[in-house]
């Protein structure tokens, strides 16, 4: 997030599309809907009637993976009407006239006939958006998670940099991240292009001061990501993987392809909690601890870092991962001597410019900081680019809509989406041995009262969902909220695993899965 | 400005009221409905006091002080009108201290002690228990209800969940969920706010019963494991059975506010489930696996791991971070991969 | 001199048709909005301060006062509402100016919006009076046809609309805040003050609430003249006042008196005395708010101050007269069953106060009281005064209160004697067979649903207290005369 | 009038009462007045449609419904009988006409014969006070009745 | 009813509408029914008919009103009639047999009918 979780309430207009924010983020929904009752006008665009829409001045219903049309409908009408911030794009921005003669064909007809959102509601849309003082977007993997993911996060950032809602309160960028460190893990390095801040591993300066501050040499080249690794192991090029609490197995798309994968692996190591699906193929399998038996940091979805204490012991022999990492690092000719996380955060700091200025003693006297913090003066910075852009000047880049990777024909006449209910976590490796959080919600297939109809089903029928790729038998949830022609599934379920399903098709430059959009027909079985 | 209660002065800021001063300075007034979150609701009255100058008993949660404001908590109208008052909340419901688990955390225990009312003088006919277990994790007993609405409140106005609200009226108004269904049948999603801010037993998880109660817990402060919203909270820990036996959020945090959603008040149980993984694990050659000591599986995971190293190249070779352990063992691990394996093939699921 | 009545805000009740307004405007209707336009808004209401016209609802607060408070602030929107929420268990004051004169409600409630700057009105008023809901209808329509509502009346700029609101039966909407609140849509809970309505009332916006009975005398007021109306009535309490006199008096009826009459004067001279000539013993003021008044308090002079002064209030204009058969330990009883069933359940003590009173109550109504418990009922009463949020909660122990005061020894009859002498505590009856009375029909037995009585036909029969539930099936069976009850 | 009432029915009947008051939350009241009048009762299904309507929390058309007492979620005979409960009528014995009424028709204050011909219900004041004590039925009211006079009262609604 | 456009036009209508009404008063028998809520609970709304039924028998000139609340519950169903020039006389329980008796024996033969009742007026 460009901006921090207690300035949400603070904007004119809210945008949320591609989050099921009361589902997955169900906190900072609370926050949003109570801004809404306070007056804050709220937009969702979204394929299913989530439950914000209740809260929603305007709610529209897309057509999956139609989100760069629809965001280039809205830029295309605020431009029209004179509702960009002419300033802000002067000073601020770059790329604008490109920007402009892309958007120029999005007129709402045809972003009508693309994405299903009536050309009135479309305008509605704009005219609220366009006119807002101030107005913050959010959006989560309903936007990422597409071949086109990246072309739909560049046009999040145009459409709030035309609106100049960029470096204020109230207004940003604002992705809702959906694991507890998932923004510590990138902060951390734990991608193949950068190290800890998002220094490049390719730059030889940054390879220069990590070499001088760890003692070593290190690999000049870029790595793998994951989805292309497996890929790759699948066709015997890569030799081992150390899976750190992940589970794959679980979260990756077709799920038949990624265990044919990791079973040709010559040497698979699992650091888990749990026997987790992936852990099932492991040659080795060490026990790790788990959050209340460590001390440590999470970074939020805001950036924020905030400090855990340990609470309670862990069982048996397990270990904190970084106690494992050393103990193995030492086993293979290294000297580390870490005795706590503390130190590890000390060091971390160091080499981390955005992390300089925090320790445990000032996250522990507050509410945590968010970065960049450079130093220990440094308030830390809940607002991002406020006066100018980190890199200068921000980017606008002109983007043309293209269709998902698959889509429903006559074969698969249902577009399939997929992603998280309230009561289970991502692979449900640990919501799913909370009993309670068991009987709450278990595996299902959201359909339509249309599509349930021509099943000729009701509530908890089996159903059985078919893709290319695979197919599952789960229990119906019909719902007013799903629209005709689209189905829903959960990806929590090791025993209806909606990745059995998905698409692999990757972004070509992320490399994330399209996990929102493909196709998929319904039965009754 | 200077606020003058029960004879001292004590400094004050415009805009606060009696209560709150009150507060701030621990000085103690019986209240029942006031809570900084969900605000005044003027309803308990257990809160009156004196004011010099004022007519009648005033509401110490609705009064905002003025410079030299001469309040009296303890004058004898108020204590007798105070002590009313609760002693109708306790004789009106069935307070079954000795099992509630809200026992040593109950507002209206510690007003009936500040007020020495031993036990209730009024007589309500027999009470038929009422009470609603439908919830899978929350508890509901009516006849332990003083109907403040702070739940209300906190279930409007905080969370925003709009399931709760006050049904009938009269001595009959109880709280109700959507249109008078069981908790259980509701559309309530058990985030549990109005557990978190019920001031009595009213609202209980059904999870902590018999175990240790509030005293007897140590509360250490740590940041939900689920999603990526980071909200903080307080873990309650039975030390002597290394166990968690609840999670509070964290009241003061500006990241949630005390609000937490099922899975982070609730879904703490994997902890200690029985299916931990307690010490590694080797494979055996028919697909079993072993146990094993530290020292064998991480010397086997050495050999191994150098081994195609240096047959296959360090490329070869792939790690995967994870988001959900912290940052200083991302680092640890990426620094692994990076210094010991020698390869930047890192990633972890941020994208799936 | 015997005592009159004075119409002023019954004025055209049952003199005119009240569906049609030439009616009205043939007797002065609508002048006074007339004369009202043409001078300042705050001469309208120095004119309602100098008459010393209080509000007529209960409380008594200074109209002309109230007029100013919500003049005051600048808004966008301000309201006048009327509160048609009559809900007094014993009086019709509204109902009948309402069915009998609905134009001069309207006219005021337009002056009023004149006055403090409010161009739209609502009339809060109860579901359960279909027919005033429906002359007030036609009232409305003929007053726009007539452009003496609506946009521009009488071309002097001045705009006014009057839209209505049901109730749906909470007496404490009859409390201003809760009456916004329901008008709303919400509950009907009353919120504490300040601010009060005049500053934030109706979604937000400055609002005049008057009730029926104080809007009916401003036309008169605004016609004959401040000093008129001032000049009727004490010091203090201006006008004439409506009461609703029911109960055990000859003449039940809707009367209308100057302030400071007696409640002698009322009962006796207007309202022809005790029904059957029996013994007076209480009259009951102010509904469930006020007090039973006892014979001492005949000569009090009815104005604001002496009856609250005397234990009781003004209320609305309820006056219940009770006779020697009355149980006034009953009686409190009742009310407080009232107030019970009616608290909003908003704060505690009238929630659970009031229902620890009834519980009391209950007990010694059935014999099963002690003389501590009077103390209790005292005690309760003054903290549920003092403490409770509304008007409801602050004066519903009055009833318990006055009665306490001025019939403590049928309390202590209940008490100790276990006994009711107005024989109305089922509780404390025994029936008792006459025998010389008694032919030994069986009819009694047969009725009896609880085999309490014995007796052979054509024997004397007999009535085991222990078995009896006093449920006077006996008494009502006997056709001699041979049931007694004691 | 039975107690299942199709939900579309409902959803349609609802629809057009709102929108008749603009779908204005304010106006809730007058809205469940109408939906009353109409289905002469206001069950789950008819709340559930006006706070989805409305878009309003169904607890607060609950609470609403359950705090005035002119609603009511159970339906009431053919001939709804209502005894007031005035202070006027009291004194004047309407507990005796209420008992008397009680076991003629053989039910409780409150409910409804098992035939669904009478529903018996006590209201506060009707402000018929000079005709104590009173009750009604449906809209017709009849004064200074008598415990006696319940059976004739009763008599002249034939099933 | 037209649109009332000032306040001259009022005071018209109004000193009007009253020689109206004393005009009728002088010249025509004006009977009032009272027909509040109570009134009707007593029974007056067969009285109204019977007088709105019989009136146009009779050789007279007539007008029928009905009213509010005349205040005198414990007299109802109540009529008041006004013969031309006289003062206005209030019957008490009225029923059918009494307004027949009031139509035969005091509008049209003047004689006094049982019943009536004192007035307040002001």
């Amino acid at each position: 997030m460009t901006n921090d979780i207690a300035g949400l309430t603070k904007s004119d207009v809210a945008l949320i599309i591609g989050s099921d924010t009361s589902e997955a983020h169900p906190v900072i929904a609370a926050r949003l809907k109570r801004a809404a009752k306070n007056g804050m006008k709220l937009i969702v665009i979204d394929p299913k009637r989530i439950k914000m829409a209740d809260y929603a001045t305007i709610y529209a219903c897309q057509r999956p993976g139609t989100d760069v049309a629809v965001l280039n409908g809205m830029m295309h009408l605020i431009i029209k009407n004179g509702w960009e911030d002419k300033e802000f794009i002067a000073e601020r921005v770059e790329g604008y006239e490109a920007l402009k003669a892309e958007v120029e064909k999005y007129t709402p007809e045809y972003v009508e006939k693309i994405s299903g959102i009536p050309a009135k509601t479309l305008e509605e849309i704009a005219e609220l958006y366009g006119k807002a003082p101030t107005a913050a977007l959010y959006y989560a993997m309903g936007i990422t998670q597409h071949t086109t993911g990246v072309d739909n996060v560049k046009s999040t950032a145009n459409l709030q940099m035309l609106c100049g809602n960029m470096g204020k309160v109230g207004g940003g960028v604002n992705p809702l991240r959906g694991q507890s460190n998932v923004q510590g893990a990138c902060d951390m390095g734990g991608l193949p292009v950068v190290y800890t801040a998002y220094q490049q591993v390719t730059n030889a300066e940054v390879k220069e001061k990590y070499e001088k501050f760890w003692g070593c040499s290190l690999n000049a080249n870029n790595g793998l990501p994951m989805t292309v690794a497996i890929d790759k192991a699948y066709e015997g090029e890569m030799k081992a993987f150390y899976v750190m609490g992940e589970n794959p197995m679980m979260s990756d798309p077709d799920l038949h392809h990624a265990e044919e994968a990791f079973k040709k692996l010559e040497f698979l190591v699992v650091e888990d909690i749990f026997m987790t699906e992936t852990a099932k193929l492991a040659h080795v399998i060490l026990p790790a601890s788990t959050w209340p038996e460590k001390q440590g940091t999470f970074t939020n979805t805001e950036r924020k870092v905030q400090l855990l204490e340990k609470a309670v012991e862990p069982p048996g022999e397990a270990k904190d991962d970084w106690e494992i990492h050393q103990l193995l690092a030492n086993k293979m000719g290294q000297q580390w001597a870490y005795t706590c996380s503390q130190e590890i955060f000390e060091e971390m700091t160091k080499c981390t410019p955005s992390y300089a200025g925090m320790s445990y003693e000032r996250l522990r006297n507050g509410y945590g900081l968010h970065w960049p913090c450079p130093t220990p003066e440094h308030p830390g910075t809940p607002v991002l680019h406020v006066g100018r852009f980190t890199k200068g000047k921000g980017t606008m880049f002109a983007i043309p809509f293209k269709e998902p990777a698959e889509m429903p024909d006559a074969e698969y006449p249902i577009y399939l989406t997929t992603g998280r209910i309230l009561q289970h976590f991502h692979t449900a490796t640990m919501t799913r041995k909370s009993p309670g959080l068991c009987n709450l919600a278990g595996p299902s297939v959201m359909v339509s009262v249309e599509d349930a109809e021509t099943m000729g089903i009701g509530n908890s029928a089996k159903v059985r969902v078919t893709t290319r790729r695979g197919s599952i038998v789960t229990n119906a949830f019909v719902t007013k909220r799903i629209p005709k022609g689209t189905a829903y599934v959960p990806f929590h379920f090791a025993e209806a695993p909606a990745n059995m399903l998905t698409n692999n098709a990757l972004d070509p430059v992320a490399k994330i899965p399209e996990y929102k959009v493909c196709a998929c027909k319904l039965e009754k079985a | 400005m200077l606020v003058t209660i029960n004879g001292k002065q004590y400094e004050a800021e415009a805009g606060q009221t009696i209560l709150q001063v009150a507060k701030k300075h621990g000085l103690y007034i019986p209240s029942l409905c006031y809570h900084q979150k969900v605000g005044v609701a003027g309803k308990c009255r257990a809160c009156v006091v004196e004011v010099e100058g004022m007519r009648g008993l005033q509401t110490s949660c609705s009064v905002v002080v003025r410079d030299g404001m001469n309040v009296s908590t303890r004058s004898e109208k108020a204590l007798q009108a105070q002590k009313l008052v609760v002693d109708l909340l306790l004789s009106s419901g069935k307070h079954d201290c000795l099992s509630c688990a809200q026992n040593g955390k109950c507002e209206l225990q510690d007003a009936a002690y500040y007020l020495g009312i031993e036990r209730p003088t009024l007589v309500f006919s027999d009470l038929e228990p009422h009470g609603d277990e439908s919830s899978e994790f929350i508890k509901v007993d009516h006849n332990k209800c003083i109907s403040c609405g702070r739940c209300v409140a906190a279930c409007q106005k905080t969370v925003t969940n709009d399931v709760l609200d006050f049904g009938y009226r009269g001595a009959n108004t109880e709280i109700v969920f959507d249109d008078g269904k069981l908790m259980g049948k509701s559309t309530c999603v058990q985030c549990g706010e109005c557990v978190q801010i019920c001031p009595v037993g009213a609202l209980t998880e059904k999870k902590v019963a018999g175990q240790a109660r509030y005293w007897e817990t140590e509360k250490v402060k740590s940041v939900c494991p689920y999603c990526g919203v980071g909200c903080t909270m307080e873990i309650h820990v039975d030390r002597k059975l290394n166990k968690i036996v609840r999670v509070n959020g964290d009241e003061n945090s500006p990241v949630n506010e005390g609000m937490l959603c099922v899975k982070g008040r609730f879904g703490y149980d994997f902890v200690d489930h029985s299916d931990r993984l307690t010490s590694p694990m080797i494979r055996n050659d028919d697909g079993s696996f072993r146990k094993a000591s530290w020292d064998e599986a991480l010397d086997l995971v050495a050999t191994k791991l150098n081994d195609i190293k240096v047959k296959h190249g360090t490329d070869k070779i792939m790690g995967l971070a994870s988001a959900k352990v912290t940052n200083e063992e991302n680092y640890t691990f990426q620094k692994f991969m990076r210094t010991v394996i020698g390869t930047n093939n890192i990633d972890h699921c941020a994208r799936l | 001199m015997k005592a009159q009545q004075l119409k002023i805000a019954l004025r055209n009740c049952g003199f005119i048709d009240p569906e049609e307004i030439q009616d009205y405007i043939a007797n002065e209707g609508y002048l006074a909005l007339a004369s009202s336009l043409s001078g300042s808004r705050q001469a309208v209401i120095e004119t309602i301060k100098k008459s010393g016209l209080r509000g007529r609802g209960g409380g008594g607060f200074a109209t002309g006062l109230k007029w100013e408070f919500a003049a005051k602030p600048e808004a966008d929107r301000k309201f006048v509402v009327c509160n048609a929420d009559e809900g007094d268990p014993g009086a019709f004051m509204d109902r009948a100016v309402l069915e009998g004169d609905p134009h001069s409600v309207l006219e005021a409630m337009a002056i009023c919006g004149y006055a403090i700057g409010a161009d739209e009105g609502y009339i809060y008023i109860r579901a359960e009076y279909p027919l005033a809901i429906k002359r007030l209808r036609i009232a409305i329509a003929q007053a726009e046809e007539a452009g003496l509502l609506g946009e521009n009346i009488l071309n002097s700029g001045f705009s006014f609309k009057i839209k209505l609101k049901y109730g749906a039966g909470a007496f404490v909407c009859g409390e201003e805040t809760a009456l916004i609140k329901s008008m709303e849509g919400h509950r009907g809970e009353p919120v504490s003050k300040p601010p009060f309505p005049a500053t934030k009332g109706y979604r937000g916006k400055p609002t005049n609430v008057n009730n029926v009975e104080t809007f009916a005398n401003v036309p008169a007021i605004i016609n004959r003249g401040a000093d008129w109306f001032a000049a009727i009535g004490t010091e203090k309490s201006k006008g004439t006042k409506v009461f609703a006199l029911a109960g055990k008096v000859k003449k039940v009826g809707l009367v209308e008196v100057p302030m400071g009459t007696t409640l002698r004067q009322l009962i006796y001279e207007i309202g022809g005395g005790i029904l059957g000539d029996k013994q007076f013993q209480a009259v009951q003021t102010g509904g469930p708010s006020g007090g039973c008044l006892t014979v001492k308090h005949l000569d009090t002079p009815i104005d604001y101050e002496s009856l609250i002064a005397a234990g009781s209030m003004m209320g609305s204009g309820g006056m219940i007269v009770m006779d020697e058969d009355d149980c006034m330990v009953a009686v409190a009883q009742f009310y407080l069953d009232f107030t019970m069933e009616e608290s909003c359940g908003k704060c505690v003590p009238c929630r659970e106060g009031n229902k620890a009173l009834y519980n009391i109550l209950h007990k010694i109504t059935h014999g099963e009281g002690t003389m501590a418990d009077i103390d209790r009922l005292k005690e309760l009463a003054v903290v549920i005064k003092s403490t409770s949020l509304c008007g409801l909660g602050q004066t519903a122990p009055n009833p318990v209160l006055s009665t306490i005061n001025n019939f403590y020894d049928d309390y202590v009859q209940h008490i100790v004697d276990k006994k009711c002498r107005a024989k109305r505590c089922r509780a404390l009856l025994e029936y008792r067979v006459v025998e010389e009375n008694c032919i030994g029909c069986g009819a009694c037995k047969r009725a009896c649903p609880a085999d309490a009585i014995t007796g052979e036909l054509k024997q004397k029969h007999f009535i085991d207290q222990e078995k009896c539930i006093k449920c006077g099936a006996c008494h009502q069976k006997c056709k001699f005369n041979a049931i007694a009850i004691d | 009038m039975t107690c299942s009432i199709n939900q579309q029915i409902i959803n349609e009947k609802i629809v057009e009462i709102c929108s008749e008051f603009k779908n204005d939350p304010d106006e809730l009241i007058a809205i469940l007045h109408k939906a009353q009048g109409h289905f002469g009762f206001l069950p789950s299904e008819v709340q559930q449609a006006v706070a989805e309507q409305l878009h309003i929390p169904v607890s607060k058309v609950f609470g609403v419904v359950t705090f005035y007492s002119y609603f009511t979620m159970e339906p009431k005979g053919k001939y709804p009988i209502s005894i007031c409960m005035g202070t006027a009528c009291y004194v004047k014995g309407a507990e005796k006409v209420l008992h008397e009424f009680e076991s003629k028709l053989k039910i409780k204050n409150g409910q409804t014969t098992s035939d669904g011909r009478f529903s018996l219900n006590t209201l506060r004041c009707i402000g018929a006070c000079g005709l104590a004590p009173v009750v009604m039925i449906g809209e017709k009211v009849y004064g200074g009745v008598k415990p006696e006079d319940a059976g004739k009262i009763i008599s002249e609604y034939p099933a | 009813m037209d649109k009332v456009k000032n306040t001259e036009e009022l005071k018209v209508l109004q000193s009007t509408l009253r020689k109206a009404a004393e005009e009728a008063a002088s010249s025509k028998v004006v009977i009032k029914i009272a027909m509040a809520t109570c009134s009707i609970a007593s029974g007056s709304k067969p009285v109204l008919d019977f007088f709105k039924e019989e009136m146009p028998r009779q050789p007279l000139e007539f007008i029928i009103k009905s009213t509010g609340c005349t205040g005198l519950c414990h007299s109802e169903p109540t009529v008041e009639v006004t013969l031309p020039g006289k003062a206005p006389v209030m019957f008490g329980h009225v029923d059918v047999k009494k307004a027949a008796a009031i139509v035969n024996d005091y509008i049209k033969g003047g004689k006094p009918v049982e019943g009536t009742v004192e007035v307040c007026r002001s």
